[in-house]
């Protein structure tokens, strides 16, 4: 077996289980932790869509604070934004997906991705930069910001290093490209990477409480 | 030819001139993937060139081997390297059979103990020996026969090499390469499924010229012809850098002539000179024609999935399989959020001022 | 049955190095001119488009000279319309192409007679007016 | 009104007297560390927990903190106060409790005592920092998690602890219960403000705070004469008219509950329809939305804000003002607790305007406001007076800029605080209440 047949056979089975194992455990988990009902008088009562307005309000930053968090506000958007466009617009990565999902959706020509996926490192490398340099960020930050950071950077460096066939051969640094993605997935459950599915719940609670006080979070 | 004679006095012999011969050099320069300022040093070392003498053994194969080679009804520049050869045996090809044929071949190797060159093509049956044998000899002690007193073996084909299609899952006469067998030869595995014959010509010519073994990969190949991917060589490389896909065989794309990455083209993992030395005289290669790479030199070629599964697409597993991870992370998520409510339970109860 | 040349064949690929190529050969033109030695480039090490090299012959165009020799099968030796420029394209008995060469020099090697043959020559005319 | 009050001097004399290094409790370090794991258990449920656990660090939130903001000390960061309760979730309640285990630190004593400072000096559960968080996290609730996880562990502060012990045990504050509530109604009674003091039956059960009865009595008066205006039919009671509920500020379930219950108890009694709530954010917060629940069922009266109260009693008519038209203007200081945390910041604004006073709007406001300083009791902390001072000027600064006549605002915790900061650093914008204001303002 060599390591590319590895990487896409047992190795990418074994990390989705391990993903798919560790995400239910934890939502499951958090959830099941269930919180007392609000008895009080609620002063609005359309909770639901307050909740949704969170979700979406929470996507930028209040005026007050704008100014002072456009770093991280700027950066969040560029980085979020060309990883997704490199993850989820790059042929060979639709072909990936297809292969599980049983559909696939319009790609973007190579440079483009090209494009994106260097954008999303250089703006990564930034954070981490940010992260062990600005006072407050290194002093509250723990391992797991710092492997989050790596699991993720590791991916994109490697799937770069693949798409220009540089450093070794093709079917190796696809491999190591694919390892590096299982990974990742297997550590996603654990570690803060969790807030793509935690996220929305968490803005949607907000959203909840504070709309039921007449409140716009 | 006589066997005292080198290659430069037999092709005088048969009244080719000089130029013809300078023309025949840089052809076999281009051949063994030479830069043409190296054509007089090929010139030179041929024309002083002792022919070697080969022994062709063939095994579990299909022929294809051999047809790639000789599939050309007229003389050709590969069959010219062939006369300059001396091929003492090769079952396909030798009109004698049976006991005649397997003095001639035990001769050869006794008279040139040492320098002959063994080609094998297919592969060994290594469990029962019975699955292959000649002359009531096996496959196996054969080649360890033959091998013992060669100067160097070139495994011809994906079998030879790698154990081929004999080898594939799950493998009833423990079919293995040549490679596997024999450990204390240089061995040089010229893959593919057939290999391109110029690239199996271009490393006897190699010999025939330098009487070297030429630069060889991990896998035991000669760097000059297996050392890029058809990826990087192909034409139609710049379709996928601008992500223009042919979809399906008979879509808009596919008649453009766009990259067949989609269609499971196996170019970028697969290591031949296809792109540039092409087939049939020069005239295309698969892709070319419209077909993905199936990735033929490359082990295990066909075990590796579907030839028309895209590279990147992953063997994710059984959907049960994942329902069963995630229903496993409910219940034990289920069963954590219990415990940790039983014992927030009991710290409410506890009444301690 | 039609020939291969019947069938038609996409040309609008482009490998992108038609261009590149050309340029190497203005490179090498320029040394030739400045007294250095000539250069020799093999078509067939080159991954290219099906129609591209049609297209490198088409831009390079035909010269003054032309010539054919037959050893070991047609060899034919086109100079271009840029003199210096030689287009070389060695063919088998069969008349398949087995290597196809753009040589940039003043004269091909190929087309000198050769000292070997010369020698040759000068025999079989000695035996010749010996009879 | 001239209402004979406490002097400001004086009541800052009086929390002097209270930072004292009395021992607290007597408890082992292994006790204390039980008891404020016992705490973060009783409080940690599934909203915290998906807090917890969605938490990027990404230290937005220090960008919203005062006392960041004014100290640059990443220790206040807001994540950071709430860091022991996250190491609790994390080894003992989280779903991945196994795994976390092994990679994270249990708390200390020491955690503990380290903590005291970060969330009772240098956090005035303001929640500023929830309106920044791109998570959504409730940060200031998790911080007050943190406040009752010290509470049980013995590490109230000296100050609070005294006026904690006091409203539980003697049902008073700052020394001030039943009887001195009845010499002030005594002494508006002769000026002729009529407060019907522990009527059998209304409809209107007003509630004040120690702070109102020895600083603002005017705040007080201008409520009455307001409720005399409009009409209403209430009444204060002796026996159950403190708002303030020291138990949610120290983090003391029992003295929490205690507090809420004299006053949902008499209400009840009484038929109260509505408990009017004086200018006190926490105060407001507590029974308002923490009432029900403490209590287990549903309250049997409304609880409203002064605020609201006056702006509704405007709308339906029953209140007339007169209009300024000298165009003074103000500025309105949201107190936390109203605003953010309580959706009231519409009509104190709509009351102020009402009088034709032109409102002007502090660069952060509404549910962006910055805190006062020293709320949720951090005011009567001598440890935090530095600190206090570094983070009213932020808020001196913003309203400064306005360049308003004075700050209104509708909380007695944040008036002290603002004129504990305007006496420390010499500022002469007026502080008044939106009682007072609308009281001097009543048409005939």
């Amino acid at each position: 077996m060599t390591l590319l047949e590895f990487a896409s056979g047992p190795g990418l089975q074994w990390a989705l289980w391990i993903f798919v194992f560790g995400i239910t455990w934890r939502v499951v988990g958090a959830v099941f932790l269930l919180s007392r009902k609000d008895i009080s008088k609620p002063r609005h009562t359309n909770t639901i869509s307050a909740g949704l307005g969170a979700v979406w309000s929470r996507s930028s930053p209040a005026r007050a604070f704008e100014k002072k968090i456009r770093f991280q506000h700027v950066t969040g958007y560029a980085w979020h934004f060309a990883l997704f466009i490199s993850v989820l617009f790059f042929a060979p990565h639709i072909l990936f997906f297809e292969s599980v999902l049983g559909f696939s959706w319009p790609h973007l020509p190579n440079t483009i991705i090209l494009i994106t996926a260097i954008v999303a490192t250089a703006v990564l490398i930034a954070l981490l930069i940010r992260r062990a340099t600005h006072p407050v960020q290194r002093f509250i930050s723990n391992a797991d910001d710092y492997i989050s950071i790596f699991v993720v950077l590791v991916p994109l460096v490697t799937g770069i290093l693949a798409f220009t066939h540089f450093g070794a051969r093709y079917e190796t640094l696809l491999a190591v490209h694919l390892l590096s993605v299982e990974v990742m997935l297997i550590w996603f459950p654990f570690g803060k990477l969790m807030h793509m599915i935690m996220t929305i719940p968490a803005r949607f609670q907000a959203g909840t409480a504070f709309g039921r006080r007449g409140v716009k979070a | 030819m006589r066997k005292d004679q080198n290659l430069g006095e037999y092709l005088r012999m048969q009244g080719v001139s000089r130029r013809g011969f300078l023309k025949f050099c840089s052809a076999t320069a281009s051949l063994m993937a030479l830069p043409p300022s190296a054509v007089s040093q090929v010139a030179e070392a041929l024309a002083t060139a002792r022919r070697p003498s080969v022994i062709w053994m063939s095994f579990q194969e299909c022929t294809g081997c051999t047809e790639s080679l000789t599939r050309s009804h007229a003389p050709t520049l590969e069959s010219l390297i062939f006369d300059a050869i001396s091929l003492d045996y090769h079952h396909t090809l030798q009109a004698a059979a049976g006991h005649g044929a397997e003095a001639a071949r035990e001769a050869a190797m006794e008279e040139n103990k040492g320098e002959y060159i063994l080609v094998v093509d297919g592969s060994i049956p290594n469990g029962n020996n019975g699955y292959s044998t000649i002359a009531g000899i096996s496959n196996h002690d054969m080649l360890i026969e033959a091998a013992e007193n060669c100067f160097a073996i070139v495994a011809v084909g994906t079998c030879a090499a790698f154990g081929g299609l004999p080898n594939a899952d799950p493998n009833p006469t423990g079919a293995v390469s040549v490679s596997e067998i024999i450990k204390d030869k240089p061995i040089i595995n010229v893959s593919g499924c057939p290999p391109i014959p110029v690239v199996i010509t271009g490393v006897l010519a190699h010999f025939l010229t330098f009487g070297t073994i030429p630069e060889l990969d991990a896998l035991g190949r000669p760097v000059a012809f297996f050392g890029q991917n058809i990826h990087d060589r192909c034409y139609r490389r710049p379709f996928y850098e601008r992500g223009q896909f042919a979809e399906t065989f008979d879509d808009e794309g596919a008649r453009k002539g766009w990259c067949l990455y989609k269609l499971g083209c196996k170019g970028p993992t697969t290591y031949n000179a296809c792109a540039t030395l092409k087939w049939n005289q020069g005239t295309s290669f698969p892709i070319q024609s419209g077909h993905g790479c199936i990735g033929c030199s490359e082990p295990r070629f066909w075990d590796k999935g579907g030839f028309y599964d895209p590279i990147s697409a992953g063997q994710w597993g059984s959907r049960d399989a994942l329902l069963g991870a995630a229903a496993a992370g409910a219940a034990l998520g289920v069963g954590s959020a219990l415990a940790a409510r039983a014992r927030k339970k009991k710290a409410q109860a506890a009444e301690e001022i | 049955m039609s020939s291969l040349d019947t069938i038609p064949v996409c040309t609008e690929v482009a490998t992108g190095n038609v261009e590149p190529l050309l340029h190497e050969i203005r490179h090498a033109l320029k040394r030739l001119a400045e007294g250095k030695e000539g250069t020799v480039i093999d078509l067939k090490r080159l991954p290219l488009a099906p129609g591209e090299e049609e297209r490198i012959a088409a831009t390079l165009g035909t010269g003054e000279v032309r010539a054919e020799i037959d050893a070991l099968g047609p060899t034919l030796i086109q100079e271009t319309s840029y003199p210096g420029v030689w287009l070389i394209t060695h063919k088998n008995a069969d008349d398949v192409v087995v290597a196809r060469f753009v040589e940039v020099t003043y004269i091909p090697e190929l087309l000198r007679s050769q000292q070997a043959d010369i020698d040759a020559g000068i025999n079989r005319l000695e035996n010749e007016l010996k009879n | 009104m001239n209402t004979e009050a406490m002097s400001l001097q004086d009541f800052r004399g009086k929390l002097r007297e209270m930072s004292v290094d009395t021992p607290g409790r007597d408890l082992t370090d292994e006790d204390r560390v039980r008891r404020a794991k016992k705490a973060f258990a009783q409080k940690l449920n599934g909203h915290r927990a998906v807090d917890m656990d969605t938490c990027l660090q990404c230290g937005m939130c220090a960008e919203a903190c005062h006392f960041y903001e004014a100290t640059q000390d990443e220790r206040y960061a807001p994540v950071y106060k709430f860091r022991p309760l996250r190491r609790f979730y994390r080894r003992e309640m989280s779903p991945m409790r196994w795994f976390y285990r092994a990679f994270t630190r249990d708390i200390t004593v020491a955690d503990l005592k380290e903590w005291q400072h970060l969330v009772y000096d240098a956090c005035t559960g303001c929640g500023r920092c929830d309106m920044i968080c791109p998570m959504g996290i409730k940060i200031s609730a998790a911080i007050r998690v943190m406040r009752h996880g010290l509470a049980g562990a013995g590490f109230v502060p000296s100050e609070m602890r005294i006026i904690r012990d006091e409203q539980r045990d003697k049902n008073t504050l700052f020394g001030v219960g039943a009887e001195q509530l009845r010499a002030l109604v005594e002494r508006l009674g002769a000026q002729g403000i009529n407060v019907p003091l522990d009527r059998e039956q209304a409809d209107v059960m007003l509630l004040t705070t120690a702070i109102e009865v020895l600083l603002f009595p005017d705040a007080f008066a201008a409520t009455a004469k307001i409720l005399n205006k409009a009409g209403a039919n209430w009444t204060i009671r002796s026996d159950a008219f403190e708002a303030a509920n020291v138990g949610i500020i120290t983090g003391d379930d029992p003295t929490m509950i205690l507090a809420i219950k004299r006053i949902v108890e008499k209400a009840s009694a009484i038929g109260a329809k509505t408990v009017l709530m004086p200018e006190s954010g926490h105060a407001y917060q507590t029974l308002r939305w923490e009432g029900a629940n403490e209590m287990g069922e549903p309250l049997s009266f409304d609880v409203i804000s002064i605020p609201e109260f006056v702006a509704a009693e405007i709308k339906a008519g029953r209140l007339n003002l007169k209009t300024q038209t000298n165009g003074a203007s103000v500025t309105y200081h949201d107190p936390c607790r109203l605003s953010r945390k309580g959706g009231v910041t519409q009509q104190p604004r709509d009351v102020l305007t009402a009088m034709g006073l032109e409102v002007r709007e502090t660069a952060s406001n509404r549910r962006e406001n910055y805190c006062c300083g020293g709320g949720c009791g951090e005011f009567v902390l001598k440890s935090a007076a530095d600190l206090r001072q570094k983070a009213f000027e932020i808020k001196k600064h913003e309203i400064d800029e306005t360049g308003a006549d004075a700050v209104v605002t509708g909380c007695s915790n944040c008036r002290v605080n603002l004129m504990i900061g305007a006496d420390n650093s010499g500022w002469r914008t007026p502080v008044t209440s939106l009682v007072e204001t609308v009281a001097a303002n009543l048409a005939d």
